[in-house]
């Protein structure tokens, strides 16, 4: 096997920049207080980082990475300090020795076994030659779908990602149960800062643009959700944005008038939805004889054979896979976008009934 | 050097991850707790990305080596490395560690979630959500605790 | 031609990152919050122009330019819009900008914080 | 795993797809309770969806006993390309545990919940409560590793919700620890399989198993190995790192203590011993020295000092929780003596746990009812006022301490048999110290139950019906596994071999 050593081109120059950048970050997220500053730099965190996961080819990761970790997760950290406080105490020196004695310890672990780690970009490393590029070899023809990390994603791994969904579910059921639907904000008087923004012209402006806006990422929802087969995105990347969408206008016309177009109930009940389409592909390909998940099992026998170019009649099976991947992206990206909704609406809808700014 | 450029990504990716669980065991604040919480699962993202690449390698989306951008990829790469890295005349990354990753990022943002969601009930029950004055409050209201 | 072509791109692109270095000095050097955000929004939008011209110049004719500029046609809408409603929100909340030529506000500075 | 042997529980149609359908079962009743109309129905899918899961592991153990593993490919895809469920008798020892346990948990839901969870919320808790058994589940029959992560994930993070919503306040705080330490656990678990992923290059446990032994010992596969121990002793409240356990199963709403006392930590004991076992094998020579020289005293320690520490609490749920990080110990002790005897009589020993644990958790809870405090002098003279539901506690009590004619009897001399053939006197030692310690708190627990004047005549009654049927049905398992122990030895043995322990003494 030939040795291998990282080359120095522009990629690796942009590698060590970007992290060197990540790396002030996390200093700068540690060192202050302020916890509106440290949502903001971990959004920033999360936007460098889908940036450095473009270096390394990784764009679905990506693309993931810059819709939850820079967009949803920022929008449901802001609004939890709304409801706390946005200012942490001081840690006294002392407190700091054993967290960073831990952290040591598990850093040096971790350095022991990076450094034996194959170099960084080795094609020989055994990560590299074995799983993954069989899917490289295989996934066009099992599966049929140019993106093979969506192949494997939704099929060859299909059982992990029903399990991602049912977490997302999860915890969008745990929040509900913490902080209810947002149904306080329905039964109350229009909430102030809600209220003033809808119905005063001061933010015409905002509206306007909402309103071009709303329609033209929603399409673009749609479009990351079908092209997930030939490029980045898919139905969880998909559903984020749709998600945002939403929440843009809950923010900008209030949240009682989006509840009012789309409510809690039926937010909740389409995340509950997209998990069984998905599982109900599932079952639906072992009623037709095949193994769980298994797409070629799609459609019936009787079905298949008829279609052009089936697998039956020694052709690509490609038919099945291709509307079953359709068919649980889109359970996917129901339950997403609901469960996304559903949390914006749970913490939005939670009044801050204390005062906005802590106790202090 | 050339070890230290081909191992670097992993040092400070650990750097990355000690820094996320540094604040997360050093902070009393919930909410630092869950951010520190947050940068650590996504810099353990990044290492198994690390894991995954092939220097000069593509998104693993199927290219025509023959395609424009085939072309354009290959150009800067030796054809004995292609042949020996690369799968039909293209080099691609690993697409594993991006597909488990993927399935990483949307179980961070759900704890983040519900722990955030947590807090905000932790600050209506208690009035705050510093650990110690929670610990304060629960010794002096609700009686001695052992 | 295509070299030509080329050049011009990369060269916007890079005149792009210049302005949006500039942009970034000047969120830390401008003294109050409006002159700031006003730094931020213009660079924002004119580096992002730049950039994506010089981009679509590289890519040429393809679906990538028409990618890029509808990419550019968000940011158009989107970020004199976020500028504007930060402005607008800070102007709600009390925040006054700050009024006068720039030696005496820096020195009113230095007493304030005295 | 010979009671199951002519055990066919389905028509062979079914009985193929039952390791999927171990998992799905459930997890299509969790969505099926979040859109059911009314608190009711979403009971009865909750009992409909975790007795469909028992039967399907029921249908598993008999394959099992026949075949010997069961494999299932899931989308048809053979490992290494694609997931697959690998179910052999320790997989389907847990499988049978968290179902059943789950019908018992399920069966008492109805009632408490009433007591314990706002109106509107009940059937997400019963929905919740249902994907943590679907994740646990999986976890028990998952060959792939990082599938046992996401698993591991599905089973947790609606359980950090469910402790946190309840009566008490205290639950929030632990549930939040719960939800940091759990993650932290979890992430590390990430990392180890990432290491072992670049080390082998595979993710299905079987396959790496095979290059790791091929592959021999290197610094990546050493750290790998280190994460997922600690990452899974996180989960599994293996002592020192048990800190998040007492106050969240103290104060958590009493379903999720019936559930998760029984279930959730042993789940990842599971996991960990899988990994041990077979995925690396104490052939390696850093996991030999791992499991005598830290392992075994570390679970000594959790024995003796969790014990002791249960006596001086004023809570009685935390007197329950400090013990379940006992009984850990006791349970890592016989997998840390990696031989046929030890493991199994650990194994047999999570087992008696397990039914003894929720059926304690479930008489409090039956009692929440009528009181409201959770401190051990509320409970002065209940055994009066409601005798059922306390004699159940006082067998439950029993089987804890280790009483002669009780299963944990039988299961603690199991551990002091393989502690003797492994000649690890100190471990007979431990065993009988915290025995002692053992019967000193559930002396003080009966004391205090049976023979203390009631606070109050008129607060304590009965639990009701519904949960005296469960709960009677544990302690009478408990009872009956104490005199004919067979099934539990039987199961455990099978699954000791699964881990490719041989007895010492057989004959190959």
């Amino acid at each position: 096997m030939p040795s291998f050593a990282t080359p120095l081109d522009a990629n690796t120059i942009v590698d060590i920049a970007l992290l060197a950048m990540l790396a002030v970050i996390v200093v700068a997220v540690a060192r202050t207080r302020s916890l509106l500053t440290a949502i903001i730099l971990t959004s920033v965190y999360s936007f460098i980082s889908a940036v450095w996961l473009v270096v390394m080819d990784a764009a679905d990761v990506s693309f993931t990475e810059a819709v939850v970790g820079a967009g949803v997760s920022t929008i449901i950290a802001l609004g939890a300090i709304l409801l706390t406080r946005s200012e942490c105490s001081r840690i006294p020196w002392r407190e700091t020795l054993l967290p960073l004695l831990l952290v040591t310890v598990t850093g040096g672990l971790l350095v022991y076994a990076a450094l034996d780690l194959p170099s960084l970009g080795d094609p020989s490393a055994p990560a590299n030659i074995y799983v993954g590029r069989l899917y490289l070899q295989h996934a066009e023809h099992d599966i049929g779908t140019p993106n093979i990390v969506t192949a494997v994603l939704s099929s060859y791994r299909g059982f992990d990602t029903l399990g991602e969904t049912t977490v997302i579910f999860a915890a969008g059921l745990g929040v509900a149960l913490l902080l209810g639907f947002g149904e306080r904000a329905l039964q109350d008087t229009p909430r102030p800062s809600m209220a003033k923004m809808a119905e005063s012209g001061q933010h015409v402006v905002l509206r306007v643009s909402a309103k071009m806006l709303i329609p033209m990422i929603s399409i673009y929802a749609f479009y990351v959700q079908f092209h997930g087969d030939l490029g980045p995105g898919g139905g969880f990347q998909a559903g984020v944005i749709m998600a945002v969408a939403i929440i843009l206008h809950a923010l900008v016309f209030g949240l009682q008038e989006t509840m009012e177009s789309i409510p809690p109930q039926l937010a909740r009940g389409l995340s509950a939805f997209g998990v069984l389409l998905y599982a109900g592909v599932g079952v639906v390909n072992l009623t037709n004889g095949g193994n769980f998940l298994d797409y070629d099992h799609l459609f019936p026998r009787i079905f298949e054979e008829g279609l052009p170019d089936s697998h039956l009649v020694g052709g690509h099976h490609i038919w099945g896979q291709h509307f079953g991947i359709l068919a649980i992206e889109l359970g996917v990206f129901l339950t997403v976008a609901s469960t996304m909704v559903t949390i914006f609406y749970a913490f939005a809808g939670r009044a801050p009934d204390l005062s906005p700014h802590g106790e202090g | 050097m050339s070890f230290l450029l081909g191992h670097f990504n992993y040092l400070i990716v650990v750097f990355l991850m000690m820094g996320g669980l540094w604040i997360t065991f050093s902070s009393r604040n919930y909410i630092k707790r869950m951010i520190g919480l947050a940068l650590f699962q996504t810099s353990v993202g990044l290492f198994y990305i690390s894991l995954g690449k092939v220097a000069g390698g593509t998104a693993a989306i199927v290219l025509d080596k023959t395609s424009k951008a085939g072309e354009a990829l290959n150009a800067h790469l030796s054809p004995d490395y292609v042949a020996r890295a690369g799968v039909d005349g293209v080099v691609y990354s690993n697409p594993l560690p991006h597909v488990l990753i993927l399935t990483a990022i949307v179980v961070g943002v759900a704890t983040l979630a519900v722990g955030l969601a947590i807090a905000v009930r932790v600050r209506e029950a208690y009035g705050t959500v510093e650990a110690g004055e929670i610990a304060e409050l629960d010794r002096t209201e609700a009686g001695p605790r052992a | 031609m295509s070299e030509v072509v080329t050049w011009i791109g990369s060269s916007l692109a890079v005149a792009g990152a210049l302005a949006a270095i500039i942009g970034s000095l000047g969120v830390i050097r401008f003294p109050d919050f409006y002159t700031r955000t006003h730094a931020a929004s213009i660079t924002d939008t004119g580096a992002a122009t730049l950039m994506i011209l010089g981009l679509i110049l590289i890519s040429g004719w393809s679906v990538l330019a028409l990618k890029l500029a509808i990419i550019w046609a968000f940011i158009m809408l989107t970020s004199p819009t976020a500028a504007h409603a930060l402005t607008n929100a800070a102007y709600g909340a009390g925040e006054r900008p700050q009024l006068g030529p720039w030696r005496l506000f820096d020195r009113d500075r230095k007493e304030a914080e005295r | 795993m010979n009671a199951f042997i002519d055990f066919y529980a389905a028509p062979p149609g079914l009985t193929a797809h039952a390791a999927p359908l171990l998992v799905i079962g459930p997890l299509i009743a969790a969505c099926a309770a979040a859109l059911s109309p009314s608190t009711r129905s979403a009971w009865m899918i909750s009992v409909g969806g975790t007795i469909f899961a028992f039967w399907m592991a029921l249908c598993l153990a008999g394959e099992v006993a026949r075949n010997g593993v069961v494999n299932y490919y899931m989308g048809g895809f053979a490992p290494p390309l694609g997931i697959a469920f690998r179910i052999d008798a320790l997989g389907v020892m847990f499988a049978l545990l968290i179902s059943g346990i789950g019908v018992m948990a399920a069966l008492f839901s109805g009632h408490t919940l009433e007591a314990e969870i706002m109106k509107g919320k009940r059937r997400l808790y019963q929905s919740g409560f249902l994907l943590c058994v679907a994740g646990l589940l999986g976890l028990s029959a998952t060959g792939d590793a990082f599938n046992a992560f996401v698993f591991l994930e599905v089973s947790s993070i609606g359980t950090y919700a469910l402790i946190g919503v309840g009566v008490d306040r205290r639950a929030l705080p632990a549930a939040f620890n719960y939800l940091v330490m759990g993650t932290i656990g979890a992430t590390f678990f990430v990392i180890g399989v990432g290491f072992l992923y670049a080390a082998t290059g595979t993710l299905n446990m079987a396959d790496m198993s095979g290059r790791l032994a091929t592959l021999g010992d290197s610094r990546v596969v050493e750290a790998g190995f280190a994460f997922i121990v600690i990452g899974l002793g996180l989960k599994a409240a293996m002592f020192p790192l048990h800190g998040w356990l007492p106050a969240a199963y103290a104060y958590a709403p009493s379903l999720m203590g019936v559930f998760l006392s029984a279930t959730a930590t042993k789940a990842a004991l599971y996991l960990m011993a899988r990994f041990l076992f077979t995925v690396f094998g104490p052939h390696l020579d850093f996991v030999g020295l791992f499991l005598t020289w830290v392992m075994a005293p570390v679970a000594g320690a959790a024995a003796i000092i969790c014990s002791a520490q249960a006596i001086f609490q004023t809570d009685i749920r935390r007197i329950l929780a400090f013990s379940s990080v006992a009984q850990v110990g006791y349970i890592m002790l016989g997998v840390s003596m990696a031989s046929a005897e030890g493991v199994s009589a650990g194994l047999f020993h999570l087992f008696n746990q397990a039914l003894i644990k929720s059926a304690l958790f479930m008489a409090l809870g039956g009692l929440a009812f009528n009181i409201k405090a959770t401190k051990l002098s509320d409970f002065s003279g209940v055994g009066r006022t409601a005798p059922w539901t306390m004699t159940a506690f006082a067998i439950g009590t029993f089987s804890l301490a280790g009483v002669p004619l009780t299963a944990g009897f039988l299961s603690k001399w199991r551990l002091i048999e393989a502690a003797f053939a492994a000649h690890w006197l100190w471990a007979v030692g431990v065993i009988a110290v915290s025995s002692l310690l053992g019967l000193i708190y559930a002396g003080r627990m009966l004391e205090t139950i049976f023979f203390r004047a009631p606070v109050s005549e008129e607060r304590a009654g009965e639990a009701r019906f519904g949960v005296l049927v469960p709960l009677w049905i544990l302690a009478a398992a408990s009872v009956w596994y104490g005199l004919d122990a067979s099934l539990p030895v039987d199961l455990s043995t099978a699954a000791a071999q699964a881990l490719g322990l041989a007895p010492a003494g057989a004959a190959p």
